[in-house]
């Protein structure tokens, strides 16, 4: 399995990944810069946290017009599995790659903190380590969070099942409280139509080892990665 | 030359920030605020001498970067 | 020989924050007027805030050296072996004056210097703290303070990507009108990897990296530099503005220039950017320095020397690079899309030499304007000590779990969680214990080892009893630090008191310095770096002593640490100490 | 009634923001982009009828919340 990581001027969480590919699959992931304008073959392509160029105008706004993006538009068509996380999701829709927009957090605060999310599917090749409605803990630290879609995006989304991802308290219920910003429908994290790509802001990647005080994030790698036990 | 970009959310799109600013204001006993959407202004000076060339490069612009248009509006003016 | 555009009256210098008696010093130093420029140069070497006059006498008592410090007190931060040729960075500043002005961009600004100092060094900051005062909840501006300052510290610090792992909080009347804003980071190094200030080689580049000058923070001049002002419709703003993703660039190319052999030494722009830099690593390398300022990068149109020289603009550096590197440290800036000039030289012959439009506008001895800046031994009055409380005069009250409650509803006690959820605790994915417990704790990356972080000091213990409370300040941060099971290994310093020209405020100074300094001799905690901040008052009225400690301790097994919540139902209770 | 309030950067106040779009504006092949400043605007709708305490009530409400004049300046428009 061989994994791309792109790093981007301000990306941030790029470590933090690159940690988490590499304790689940066991090898390194090539780290790919933004002026780049070929993403070297690999099964899969992440997009980290961070602030690229510092979040300025709207998050992720400049960065999904860096040269590496068309490839990464060409790779999207083909098929290849992509992981966007907080920033890298909010590139995601930027690029027009996942459908809505990330804005800032209902609250105006960044969060940073522990949140709970039931897994919505288990058949993807995301989830499929973990069970349906499981609620699962993932750390989130964004200031730009709040998932919006109009009406009829949202529909499509729901009627078709990409939503993987949803805010939740500790049973599971999808309750105004435990939606940390503001999205719409409690969204965490939503999928394209062929299921290929998945962007989400939680951080399963700070949430892999003791050390992190919990292991939930892992299940997500080691979907992607094939090594469920 | 001098252009005046405004970028809006468009209607329907909840503003956060304008909610809050409204909320702040009735906190300070401003009444009467029935409403508040926050926008942004780009300010931007251009090398281009016809207007014409300059709003067709302005809206090139708006589209390709300045406005994300799922849910932003924007209007251009050449000052 | 250097024409003077702009006399120099007595209001000028005492709105320089010079006295006249120093004016009459300078005078003797170089044997002339002063240009208008060197003035802003002598004003800004030898203010308070560069030159530490008050307080350098007594800040040489304290104890600097062990067998663990690497680099103590005169660097950009101090350095602590942590053993296996690694070493820890760290050091604390503080910003609290710009943090009143702009709270958000004070205190963003202030994270983003600290970090700049931890950087600089060769470090990758891997933690932060940050220790905040704040006046009464119920003061009018207490409010827009707090909420500017938190949400300035984590939006410079999320944006850089490092963790906040502890800090404080706490609300006085005395900071009604003066908050204290400190800012701590720390950064990992190799021991064989640490860079320094001082220049080395006659003829080598001097090199500015990092955003452009502008007029920021051109302050205490904006009377005098009005007088250019074409636009002087509008009164021109002196808060600087932060911009953490330039930051996170220039320390990411910095980072990656140390690696090519190219630096030979360099130095972050702080307050009196340009100067402080380029004067500190001329002297310290017994080296003249050239600048052509026609080379400087600048933001704005028509800047003076005088502002260039003492703009605060942020996210700057400047350094010595060797000659036959130029080319792979033109790369690096290239690739992070930073700003950069080859601007002077270093000469043999032990000047300043500042030059403009062709003409040179400062010509002065390097080690004088530091060396020979002024310091005062200024007179102190020991705090009288509090009368004795007779315990049987306080009534004991009537219903203990109410007393209880209400404690824990007090600003000073209650929860901090709402500071510390707007900053990124567990980016680098190395946090072991977030804000909350007694000290942070992270995992030195790719290791076993942790280190553990706290900042201390309680302000009212040192009000009433200056040496009892310096002592207190280090004996906690201490035990902070024993009780998450590190082995404490060094501090660092920020010292925030009144006006040092007030007998009874220097008497509180040198009281916490004693206080501390015997502490941390005792504990075996040097004091490696560190920060002083005076004259924090308002309409006469002093903010209470307060000499913030941050500490930082080793762990050689991070999952050994301990937290701070009970771990099962039915455990034993222990009070150990007395 | 309606207003717009606009808030700019004072002169010479550091403009991040602006700064990185006038880059990211190159990067896409747009020259002759001399500078680009960032600013915020905020619609207000308002109960009062009276253009005068409109105008009075907004420009106070720019000077306690809506603008931080300590580096940004704000003009007010009533439409
Ligand atoms: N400004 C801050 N930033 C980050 N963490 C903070 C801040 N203020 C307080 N904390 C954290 O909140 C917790 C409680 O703070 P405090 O009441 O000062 O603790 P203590 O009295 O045990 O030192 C600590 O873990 C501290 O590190």
């Amino acid at each position: 399995m061989k994994t791309a990581i792109l790093v981007f001027p301000g990306t941030n969480r790029e470590h933090d990944m690159a940690a988490a590919v590499r304790s689940i699959s066991g090898s390194d992931p090539m780290m790919v810069w933004h002026a780049e304008t070929q993403i070297p073959d690999a099964d899969l392509i992440i997009l980290p946290g961070g602030f690229s160029y510092g979040d300025y105008l709207r998050s992720g706004a400049i960065a999904a017009r860096s040269p590496i993006v068309a490839d990464l538009l060409d790779k999207a068509k083909q098929g290849v599995r992509i992981l966007g996380v907080c920033n890298g999701f909010q590139i995601l829709t930027e690029t027009g790659i996942l459908p809505g927009a990330l804005m800032r957090n209902a609250g105006l605060h960044f969060i940073c903190k522990e949140a709970l999310l039931r897994v919505e599917r288990q058949d993807t090749i995301f989830t499929s380590a973990y069970k349906k409605n499981q609620v699962m803990r993932c750390p989130v630290a964004h200031h730009d969070g709040n998932y919006f879609a109009d009406d009829e995006t949202l529909a499509m989304l729901e009627d078709d099942g990409r939503v993987l991802f949803r805010y939740c308290d500790a049973n599971g219920e999808i309750t105004k409280d435990a939606n940390i910003n503001g999205s719409r429908n409690n969204i965490a994290g939503i999928m394209n139509a062929r299921g290929t790509i998945l962007g989400m802001m939680p951080h399963p990647e700070n949430l892999i080892e003791d050390l992190h005080g919990g292991l939930d994030g892992r299940g997500l790698f080691e979907s992607l990665l094939e090594k469920v036990a | 030359m001098k252009a005046r970009i405004t970028v809006t959310l468009k209607n329907g799109v909840l503003d956060p920030q304008g909610k809050a600013i409204e909320g702040a204001l009735g906190a300070l006993g401003f009444d009467g605020v029935d409403s508040v959407r926050q926008g942004k202004v780009i300010d931007i000076a251009l090398a281009d001498t016809d207007k014409d060339t300059a709003q067709t490069r302005l809206s090139d612009m708006c589209e390709k970067l300045l406005a994300n248009t799922v849910i932003e509006n924007y209007q251009i003016e050449i000052l | 020989m250097i024409p003077t555009e702009i006399k120099i009256t007595p209001e000028l210098i005492a709105s320089h924050g010079l006295k006249p008696e120093e004016y009459e010093h300078i005078l003797e130093l170089i044997g002339r007027e002063p240009t208008f420029t060197e003035f802003g140069i002598f004003s800004a070497m030898w203010n308070e805030h560069c030159s530490y006059k008050s307080s350098k006498l007594w800040l040489r008592t304290l104890p600097t050296k062990g067998p663990r410090v690497l680099q103590g007190p005169g660097e950009n931060a101090g350095v602590v072996d942590i053993d296996d040729g690694q070493t820890v960075v760290f050091k604390m500043e503080s910003h609290n004056h710009p943090s009143y002005i702009e709270p958000y961009q004070g205190a963003a600004t202030g994270v983003g210097g600290i970090l700049r100092d931890v950087f600089t060094m060769g470090a990758r900051p891997v933690a932060a703290m940050n220790a905040l005062r704040f006046g009464m909840p119920d003061h009018e501006r207490t409010r827009h303070v707090v909420s500017g300052v938190v949400a300035g510290v984590g939006g410079y610090g999320n944006c850089f990507g490092v963790p906040t792992v502890g800090g404080e909080v706490d609300f006085h009347p005395s900071y009604n009108g003066n908050c204290l804003v400190n800012a701590f980071a720390a950064g990992l190094a190799d021991a064989d990897k640490i860079f320094l200030s001082e220049a080395k080689g006659v003829g080598m580049p001097v090199v500015y990296l990092g955003a452009k000058t502008g007029r920021d923070g051109v302050g205490g001049a904006t009377m005098a530099s009005s007088e250019f002002d074409d636009d002087s419709a509008e009164k021109r703003p002196t808060v600087q503005v932060g911009d953490p993703f330039s930051e996170k660039r220039l320390m990411e190319a910095t980072l990656e220039l140390m690696t090519t052999g190219a630096v030979i030494a360099i130095q972050d722009m702080g307050a009196a950017g340009l100067t402080c830099s380029a004067v500190e690593m001329g002297a310290k390398g017994n080296l003249g320095i050239d600048l052509d300022l026609n080379k400087v990068p600048v933001r704005e149109e028509n800047m003076t020397p005088y502002e260039m020289m003492l703009s605060e603009s942020q996210e700057r550096m400047l350094m010595v690079l060797h000659p036959d590197k130029r080319e792979a440290a033109e790369a690096v800036f290239r690739k992070w899309e930073l700003d950069f000039a080859e601007c002077g030289m270093t000469t043999d012959n032990l000047r300043f030499r500042v030059y403009h439009n062709g003409e040179k506008v400062a010509d002065l001895p390097i080690k004088k304007l530091g060396d020979d800046a002024p310091e005062y031994d200024r007179p102190w009055i020991e705090t009288p000590k509090p009368a004795k409380l007779d315990p049987a005069t306080v009534p004991a009250p009537a219903d203990l779990l109410e007393s209880l409650v209400k404690m824990v509803g007090t600003p000073d006690l209650s929860s901090r969680r709402w500071v510390w959820e707007q900053y990124d605790t567990m980016i680098q994915g190395n946090t072991k214990q977030r804000p909350g417990g007694d000290a942070g704790v992270i995992r030195v990356d790719g290791t076993q080892k942790g280190l553990a972080f706290t900042v201390d000091v309680t302000p009212r213990y040192c009000k009433a009893d200056p040496f009892e409370g310096g002592k207190q300040a280090v004996a906690e941060s201490w035990r902070n630090l024993n009780v998450v099971g590190a082995e404490p290994l060094a501090t660092t310093d920020n010292l925030n008191f009144g006006n040092p020209e007030k007998p009874e405020i220097m008497g509180q100074f040198v009281g916490c310095i004693k206080g501390l300094g015997q502490a941390c001799e005792m504990l075996n905690m040097p004091i490696v770096s560190g920060n002083v901040s005076l004259y924090n008052e308002t309409s006469g009225e002093a903010i209470l002593p307060t000499p913030a400690i941050g500490a930082v301790g080793l762990l050689p097994d991070v999952d050994m640490a301990i937290g701070n919540g009970f771990v099962a139902e039915g455990d034993a209770l222990i009070l150990v100490g007395g």
